[in-house]
């Protein structure tokens, strides 16, 4: 049976002009790294969204995988924007493969 | 309304918008995929700055553009004052929304402007190569002024973001792409822009209708999706494109541009930004409600200026410049 | 075959079909962008409803066009009754699969009506413009019967969910895109036509090519992942458009089409959609098996018809009419 | 350490003109909102697919995270078209930021 | 309440021209299928990357659902690439609805 | 340098390129969308195959395009040796990352190709139709040589996935539509190929002006993100395509080429892949850091050989061909 370790698994949905300041973060609290995925359309509070991409402003999903500790700091350093940019963080426990790099 | 802007109508560029926000009324799937959106409004982009750079290399600068410019600038940030004021007023909204709303008004649609050029040149009254430069001068001040009314003179945030934030507005993909594809145009000159001339010039109608034939079916849909939308806002939307537009034209011919030139500075004025300022204001004011500024600007004014004010305001530089309608 | 078929095989646009099946046969990685192959099929759907619009605005509207439009809805109609038949006993299908695969055959493919046009005008026997209109009528009322022999006379599902699926199916993409851009063509006649030929009509056969090209592709490599088709089900997918092909150059005669608009009426008889019905089924008959639909459809009778189909059907209305081959 | 509430995320896989069905049904139970991935190929009983966007029939991957109640009032709103229209539904627990509003 | 069964969802970045030789050995251990997501930009190691696509080199999620012994049986299939293509696998217990296709 | 040279930096073409690496520096967030790329890729490519092809079924093929495909796969095959020993002693490389970079120099790259043929039609000098065939036949002969340098004489992975990884290699997509454009080109002929030029030829220099503006940017980002590239690696990466281009524009007059096609032959030699070769390496040496290979080949060598290169070799070709400069 091959090894795992249990780590954090984080993911960030935000407006993609802001994903530089949360990949910032991530980087800052010294995460091994980061993913993006793209995201095509939603709704929320203030209703449905797509097409925004020709607006510069659709949405995308942020995924890194870290510690337990690197995880609450990510959080922590997220705070400021958190809700007065409307980002959804969701986080749960995975076990990784080859686990020893985060 | 004279037969040019009757032939607007006929039109298969306007006809496409049309249909766009048509096919949405009816709630038909139709729907153009975002990337193909993007690169013509890039492709758009590109071939007007081309375009105005290699007419300007033809004309040569003189103190007109310059003039042109400066009153641009200004336009775009002064013009935000005005829709704050009616807006906080007339329209109730908070400061933060009223100054979100006010900023995409200082600034400038590129489609719009691009689609008044078509309609100019059916009108025999072409705009000068530069107007290119002012457009692409317009479309950052309003941020600011928009932020300041915004923000009030509370200074929270820290400065390295602040300062971040100013240099993408600054740097803005619209804004290099015009600026550069401008200076390109002026290097290159007539002969540079022969080789290219099928692909930016022959082609550029018919992209500019499958691209109005999307914008047609964004507009509706979100308009029909939207919440926040008051009467008020939609008066504010009609009024203010009226309002800054005859100001424009005003201004145009005083500074001494020729009839096309000061109808393309009236619908510069006129015009609300979809583009650059929304992504600039959920940087800067996350708080502010894109159901309101998108809804108002791409939804509204937008079409309204498509398919009424351009027309109007050939008219009025026409009249204004003694030309008969 | 005559002269002008030989032709065929010597157009880039077949021979670009011819490379996307051999590319995927031999297993290259070759692909084009899904938003630059849907991108393409918008532009080309624009551009024939935009030509035939202009070709009507110039020759006017008659009883033959009205003749034409019902002749096409009777045989979107009745042809999946027809294919069904072979469908269930000969092909072996249960009533779901056969229902699904017989209103693919009902409706029609706007490539293969494209790539037929170019051909018919190689063979200088060209389609009448309001072909287009006809070709928009067909795309839907196939589902309805399809949807008829799949499911008998049971009505589960809730009404509402069946009035939604209905008008999704009739304001389909296509169906809009190819009528509104039919009526802009109309409406702009040949003089607002001229601003956009560069890009509408210039461009036409080379986007064919590439999107051929990502035709062969898509068709050979779900050939090669089909799990689900047997012999018999090839046999069908063959010789459907071959029947219907024959019965809707004859009916186009008979209705006294012209020798292109009848080999145009046989063409769109022969072809089976890929798109707009393929998509109704998911939503309407999800049990139904799309490695069965897609597969005939796409794979065999897509090729089918653009190699050989479209010339058999061109020679047949050529005898019809009496010309010489 | 900043406060999280636990949630249920849930990803439904559908076929892109089955994700509005999928949407109302969300809207209905009154979840806060959704959000959509695009997808590329897959593979299941039926073998593979990609490209599917020219045949107007690609998937997409609906995401929504919600209270437990929430979640189990729209796993039974959906169960109808569950199995009849192939719909892939897994859902996990998830700590969430800002969670006062699911 | 709607009955739900637990299974493993394992989730594998990799790059693109890599996706086949993972999907390849999900068939061979016999899980029902996958599913391909696309993946816009990251950051790891050797650095960031985006627009990778040009270079025919960007990544993609390849995810798949499956019991817990089929999902170690992948791991294990997937061991000697796992280091030197640089996958990066997680895996966590989910619920799953019509869980017995899995 | 001569006037045509000069001429460069006035063409749209080579504009846009610097404006793409102008505004990465500047870090502004202009972007083309990746399947605009991708599609933008695939049309430039079909066109130039189209256009050899034609260029071949005009002029006949000789002995002359015989022994050129040979020069080009023993070039491919030969030329990783050289940079191979460069770079583990100059360039300090281990033997994998040598091996993986020195198959990037083998092989070639479409665009630097495709803008050398723009500037050689400046320049009065251009290359025969046929160097698109040798074009193709060298992208992959260097991806052996790279394996074998990096792995040595080891044989580890089992065969039959070597088996796979070298078809996929011989059959990439660039190879197949190059190749396969190529003979569509042959078939048409001229007549065939006059149905689609409208849009192969005529769009032709616009989209490269698109293109490489996108070149331009992601040369640039990558370079600003590379942590991986030392200044002997740079000094490589502007060395190599002096020196191969070089041997290039020698041996091609030697053969007996025309002025153009020895000078393409020097930048086919001169030029460094970034799109088949990376793709092969990923899969083959995962160890292999694509932030050396890339950044080299995309970053230095790419932009050195657009901007300066092809004219030095232009110049070469015309000096050793006896042309005045
Ligand atoms: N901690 C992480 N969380 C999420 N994605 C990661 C993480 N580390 C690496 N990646 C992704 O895996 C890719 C390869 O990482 P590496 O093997 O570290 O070069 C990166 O480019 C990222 O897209
Ligand atoms: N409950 C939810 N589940 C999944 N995504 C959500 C949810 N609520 C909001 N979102 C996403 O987050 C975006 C912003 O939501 P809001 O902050 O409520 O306007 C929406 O447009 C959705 O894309
Ligand atoms: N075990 C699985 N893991 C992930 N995705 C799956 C799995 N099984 C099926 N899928 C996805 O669901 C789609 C439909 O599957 P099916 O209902 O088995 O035809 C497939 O095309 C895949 O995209
Ligand atoms: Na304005
Ligand atoms: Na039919
Ligand atoms: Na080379």
């Amino acid at each position: 049976m091959i090894e795992t370790v249990v780590r954090k698994r984080i993911e960030i949905l935000a407006d993609t002009p802001l994903a530089k300041r949360v990949t910032r973060a991530i980087d800052k609290v010294e995460i091994s790294g980061w993913t993006i995925l793209p995201v095509q359309s939603g709704s929320g509070r203030d209703g449905p969204w797509r097409d925004e991409r020709v607006t510069g402003s659709d949405k995308s999903l942020i995924l890194t995988i870290a510690s337990e500790e690197k995880a609450s700091l990510l959080s922590e350093e997220l705070v400021p924007i958190l809700s007065s940019h409307g980002l959804l963080l969701t986080m749960w426990d995975v076990e990784v493969v080859r686990g020893e790099r985060f | 309304m004279d037969i040019a802007a009757l032939q607007t109508f006929t039109s298969p560029v306007v006809l496409f918008f049309l249909l766009g926000l048509l096919a949405a009324v009816v709630r038909s799937d139709l729907a153009i995929p975002e990337a193909i959106a993007k690169g013509m409004s890039l492709y758009l982009m590109a071939a007007i700055g081309l375009k105005g750079g290699v007419a300007v290399s033809k004309s040569g600068l003189d103190a007109t553009i310059i003039t042109a410019l400066a009153a641009g600038i200004a336009a775009s940030f002064l013009l935000p004052f005005i829709a704050y004021a009616v807006l906080k007023t007339f329209g109730k909204l908070d400061r933060l929304n009223a100054g979100a709303v006010a900023a995409h008004y200082g600034s400038v649609s590129v489609v719009t402007y691009v689609t008044a050029v078509e309609i100019f040149e059916l009108s025999a009254v072409p705009a000068a190569g530069f107007m290119v430069a002012v457009l692409a001068a317009m479309e950052t001040p309003a941020i600011l002024s928009g932020l300041l009314l915004a923000k009030g003179g509370s200074k929270n945030g820290d400065p390295e973001e602040r300062g971040e934030m100013l240099r993408e507005v600054f740097l803005n993909a619209s804004v290099v792409l015009l600026l550069g594809s401008f200076a390109i145009g002026m290097v290159a000159g007539p002969s540079g822009f022969a080789e290219v001339s099928p692909f930016f010039e022959a082609g550029f109608k018919g992209v500019l209708c499958l691209f109005l034939l999307d914008m047609g079916l964004i507009a509706a849909r979100r308009m029909m999706d939207s919440r926040a939308i008051t009467w008020r806002l939609v008066v504010i939307a009609i009024a203010l494109p009226l309002f800054n537009g005859a100001l424009g034209v005003l201004a145009g011919t005083a500074i001494g541009l020729d009839v096309g030139s000061a109808a393309a500075f009236g619908v510069l004025c006129a015009s609300a930004s979809y583009i650059a300022v929304p992504a600039a204001m959920r940087l800067a004011l996350p708080q502010a409600d894109p159901g309101i500024y998108l809804t108002m600007s791409l939804s509204i004014t937008f079409p309204f200026n498509i398919l009424v004010n351009i027309g109007l305001l050939t008219a009025l530089a026409k009249a204004l410049g003694g030309m008969p309608l």
